[in-house]
């Protein structure tokens, strides 16, 4: 068999658990920064939620909190040039990214300030300084995209600059994504075009209402699906941020060395529902609070406690510091002015002006970064 | 002849359409994503499920283009699939097997294999979904001979088009507005259908004729009221399906009012406010005074913002604006 | 591992070889009748090239020949009723399953006594009376399609019925249709809804000008995507209808029983270019050979003539019979009629009669068929 | 100033203007089925393998869908992917990929990431490839706002526009008639471009406007002699591009003749042609002595049998009757 599964046992919960070696090697504020990393993530969501149930948000919104270390551990293995897509539950990985939650928040209350000038939505978040493509709402839709971006990398390497491949691009989707033909078609053309690319199954168990094993074959091993396409096929513990990271860093090496794609089983969990008006009657209390109970953040704590002097005192100080940030955020989104018809309607379809278009320009967020050097502020 | 009524909401006339053909005709199914055991995603089918069972109310993965054309075999055996969509926007993927396969089998079997088989769900901006996620698929699908597409505007309609939609031997796109759905409206107890092809006038008038489809409707009987107040006294006709079009519906009222404003959801190029605007030249080139006004959703993506959608969609405001100016009373 | 790889070894290009026990209690009028079968699409086929290129034949046409034993030994393992489909390389599961060389022949001459009334072309065939659901274009979409006969079959026993299913949909696909996303679509589907439906991937090793591991990751072992779907996969030596016969017989009465999907990895070979156009440039003259020397028909003959009394006479006048009945379909469709304009184009575009439309009525090929039995002649 | 030129087929000036422009810029590149070792499935990239080698020449599996979103995530990092479909007819199964994300990606993103990439194949009928494999696809996708589509007539159009095509910032639908990669014109051998937006008058005339597109434009420059022997003098407008339309040429022809034929290979229902005639009407509706005439295919599947497509499709017979009555001549 060309493919090899990784079999990662559920780590208990609690700080002392064997990690791999690269993980002890870890400087301390590392670890610390994952923990502010996927708090953000954590407290961002709340406000988000809340924002939403205020009527200040509005279409579909799905919440990230539950797969806080997927995101977290992830882009810690990446390279800040490697680009990187995902689906519509996206604000997890754009704060993860680098983009700050002020314009994520503006983006979601539909503000000229948002990332997107509050023309993409929830959904469709996008940061082109951090390498961050999106945010896209079409199931599956996103991975061929993903597969764009590794061969991109790859060209630009080997083509224009004629030198050797350098760059990984990774590109999440859900377990449900996994039935879209765009999946399968992805998945083999980065076979046998040799793409640098890490596809990450965000397995959290269920797509909207159906458990995977209801609309999912081989919904026990998703590997098996990437053993048809030759591909590596690893499992990962998606609720362990140490051992996303550990285990992601090896694939992610492996892929940039080989220049040549991997798959990744993410085990995790949504602890809410699929969007905000989900009630989640397709699953029971007992199982929710089973995966509560082993908690990204509670597990880096604990380990954090356990190897560290890292204290309660310097967690409430986080804890204090990233809700004041999320706080701002919001203020910012609020105070952010809607995007007007006259000026935002015809702006940004083309890069051309023609007719009514008035062409296009980077969001707020970028005017500082387009900046050639010399005159950044 | 007394008709008892109920006043329902337009997502119970959609499931009793569906609920009523499957208790006559056991080769009716239903099949999507999230319609059994979630009740769908919109709570259409609620209920279906503990009536029906799994093997008639199916949920399915993700995977349109998978169901599409499974629903397109059962229905070559001459089953009655229902297929919805959770939205029309999530169709494009399963584009090639709606487009190619259902609506040119009996074609290219030289009459051997039909597809009666009904594609179901939202379509139509719903509330900031975004670009993604609003498609108004009539400007693009309209285009394609050999299927039919209904576009109901209320619970009486929704229920009559959708019995007919399903009866019918040929594939139907029915198209339904999530917007709508909380709407309510009073349905007879009685069997009955609403027919093909049969345009009706929501608002009898005599200055000028407004055609619209579904959901934007509303924007026109208020238009209408609004306009009535200024001396304007419009028409509103309600297409009710695209395909077959009623124009001669449209003609005899234009005929009357000399004027003519189209209302469409879709973007406007090569939409059906183009072909309504279109025909109506051609067989009222003597009456018109005025060019077709067309009013449709701005010719630029679905944008998410609130303001940006209000301004981008057809609205009364809009339509108002379009009588005025096809009536010289701008 | 959930899925059973049956290695079918190469038969040599001689009569005496270890056939399955069931191929030695056949008939042998049944053997013969498969040799003539093949006979009659490679004859068939033939003449359809010749046809085409004295341009009585237009459009897109794929010939069969080197397939033949797939289409003759798969059907034979049906029953009448199991409904089948295939892609656009159709003439050869076409005849096998039934149809008269007559009407294939007239469709693909664009006359009106054609299966399709002229309308359907090459790549269109259809037969009701046979179950032969067509003849499909584009690359992979008949996968689904055939995923709904199986569902359909099973539906109408059980539900309608309300007995148990006893009916197997069959779909056939080449190799390149492994990497569309119907495909793969098809194969969730029929995993997750538990359909008797047979995949039958004739794999000839080109797409086009594309050989298999070019384009296709584990072209070496494509069963290997069947086992993503929790699907059992088998290969099968496409070049012998006896093994043919022999491995889709268990494959068939498997689905049957279990009421489950199959995966077959048909290996086969296509003797001519992809089309009418294709020069074959992208393989060597040799592999055409060593191909055409393991001939179906040939090793059939020889089967036949050291296991059974069939003598050189035999097939001579066999060979003359289907000579002629193919002679007899070209001089048909050459008499057939044009379809009209006036009559025709605006019929069977919608069952019901309305505006231009003048509603539907079935091919001369089906009138005597549709009859109530009491009506016919 | 002299041009030199040379007599090329349409097959060719398509090569030339990728191969220009690859060796101009190194992020051009050209992906999809046959492209490289089979040297394309009509020989338009004939030589391309071997010059620019498997890197910038790459054959795809049969994934229209994932080549054509890899496209799309290439052009994203700002490479200037020409993703050729074989066939347009083939593009269906990557609809969603092509109209959603293609189209949006810079409204989306608000500005972040533009989409610059070439779409280009086969479009329409090509002789008695039934069904499937005959489709106009610019009567659904001219709908979608955020691309531009072009249809060349000549050589010279061919590489001109489709230069044009590669190096334009946004998206571009490029549909090629496989009827005609085997006509010849002439072309400079200097570089040169066609912009989009700029309709040419092929025929100047005085008596009526046609306006076409690609192929039937054969059809109507044949209809416009056949017409002048008449004494019905036609002016015969090429579009060039459908988006952005040139609507200002032909509005200025139709002021001046006042009566107009479109003529769009496409089927009638919220087609080119109808936007064409709504345009028309709207902007002319004083000048037009006549309703707009319309020519297009039949309103059925496109047939396979030589006589019904002949009849389905539209020919210099149907554009001659069409002037005809447009001009009260008939
Ligand atoms: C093609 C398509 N079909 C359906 C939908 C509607 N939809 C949005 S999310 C979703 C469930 C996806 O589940 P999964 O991939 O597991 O992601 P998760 O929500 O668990 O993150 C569905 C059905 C869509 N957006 N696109
Ligand atoms: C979606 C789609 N893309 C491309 C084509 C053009 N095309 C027709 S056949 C073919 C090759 C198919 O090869 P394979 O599936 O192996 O079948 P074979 O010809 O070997 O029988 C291609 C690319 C098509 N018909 N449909
Ligand atoms: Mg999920
Ligand atoms: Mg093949």
């Amino acid at each position: 068999m060309s493919s090899t599964t990784t079999k990662t046992t559920k780590s208990p919960a609690q700080g002392k658990v064997d990690y791999d070696p690269i993980i002890k090697e870890l400087p301390e504020q590392q670890l610390i920064q994952w923990l502010r990393d996927m708090l953000l993530i954590r407290e961002f969501e709340v406000r988000t939620m809340q924002s939403y149930q205020n009527k200040k948000i509005g279409g579909f919104c799905h919440v990230y909190i539950g797969q806080e270390a997927v995101a977290v551990g992830s882009f810690a293995a990446l390279k800040p040039e490697d680009p990187v897509i995902t689906a519509y539950r996206c604000h997890g990985q754009a704060l993860a990214r680098g983009i700050e939650p002020k314009y994520c928040m503006a983006e979601m209350y539909g503000k000229i300030g948002g990332c997107a000038k509050g023309k993409g939505g929830s959904m469709h978040l996008f940061d082109k300084s951090n390498n961050f493509f999106g945010g896209h709402g079409i199931v599956g839709a996103q991975v061929p995209v993903g597969a764009g971006l590794a061969f991109a990398s790859k060209y630009i390497d080997e083509v224009i600059n004629e030198g050797a491949s350098t760059r990984v691009a990774m590109a999440f989707l859900g377990d449900g994504a996994l039935n879209q033909g765009a999946f399968h078609e992805a998945m083999n053309l980065a076979g046998v075009l040799d793409l640098p690319l890490v596809v990450v199954c965000e397995n959290n168990g269920y797509a909207m209402g159906t458990a995977i094993d209801r609309g999912t074959t081989r919904g026990d091993n998703i590997s098996a699906k990437a053993d048809g396409y030759g591909m590596e096929g690893f499992v990962v513990d998606g609720m362990d941020v140490l051992r996303v990271y550990a285990d992601m860093k090896k694939i992610v090496d492996a892929a940039r060395a080989e220049c040549r794609p991997k798959f990744v089983d993410m085990r995790t969990y949504r602890y809410k529902g699929h969007s905000m008006s989900d009630p989640r009657k397709y699953r029971t209390k007992e199982e929710e609070q089973q995966y509560e109970s082993q908690d990204p953040l509670d597990r880096l704590m604990m380990y954090l406690k356990a190897t560290t002097s890292f204290s309660d005192e310097q967690y409430k100080t986080m804890n204090k510091d990233v809700r004041a940030e999320v706080k701002a955020a919001i203020k910012w989104a609020e105070q952010s002015p809607e995007p007007t018809p006259d000026e935002q309607l015809y702006h940004d379809v083309f890069v051309e002006e023609f007719g009514p278009y008035t062409g296009t320009s980077v969001p707020e967020m970028l005017e500082e970064w387009e900046k050639p050097d010399s005159q950044k502020s | 002849m007394t008709t008892t009524t109920r006043e329902i909401e337009f997502r119970d006339a959609l499931r009793d359409a569906m609920s009523e053909e499957m208790r006559r005709d056991k080769r009716v199914f239903l099949m999507g994503e999230e319609v059994a055991e979630y009740n769908g995603a919109y709570k259409v089918s609620k209920g279906m499920l503990d009536e029906f069972g799994p093997k008639r109310i199916i949920d399915t993965p993700i995977s349109e283009t998978g169901f599409a054309g499974l629903g397109i075999g059962a229905a070559m055996m001459d089953l009655r699939p229902i297929i919805e969509f959770m939205s029309w926007s999530f169709s494009l993927v399963a584009a090639d097997q709606i487009l190619n396969n259902a609506p040119k089998m009996l074609y290219m079997s030289g009459g051997q294999f039909g597809c009666p088989i009904v594609f179901r769900g939202n379509d139509g901006a719903g509330g900031q979904l975004g670009s993604t996620h609003s498609w108004c698929v009539e400007g693009l699908f309209s285009s394609v001979p050999g299927v039919k597409i209904a576009i109901p505007f209320d619970p009486y309609d929704a229920k009559g088009l959708l019995k007919t939609a399903i009866r019918d031997d040929d594939p139907v796109f029915f198209l339904e507005s999530e917007r709508l759905l909380s709407t309510k409206g009073s349905v007879p107890e009685e069997d009955y259908t609403v027919p093909f092809g049969k345009a009706l006038i929501r608002r009898a008038g005599t200055d000028c004729t407004i055609v619209s489809f579904g959901r934007p409707l509303y924007f026109c009987l208020e238009a209408a009221e609004e306009l009535a107040a200024e001396g304007i006294d419009c028409e509103v006709i309600d297409g009710r399906t695209i395909r077959p079009l009623d124009i001669d519906t449209i003609i005899e009222s234009v005929k009357k009012t000399n004027y003519c404003v189209v209302v469409d959801q879709s973007w406007p190029f090569a939409s059906v406010a183009s072909e309504i605007a279109a025909q109506v030249h051609q067989y009222c080139f003597d009456d018109l005074d005025n060019h077709v006004h067309r009013v449709n959703s701005d010719d630029v993506p679905t944008p998410y913002a609130y303001a940006l959608e209000q301004a981008y969609l057809p609205n009364t405001r809009k339509v108002c604006e379009a009588v005025r100016a096809v009536t010289y009373n701008a």
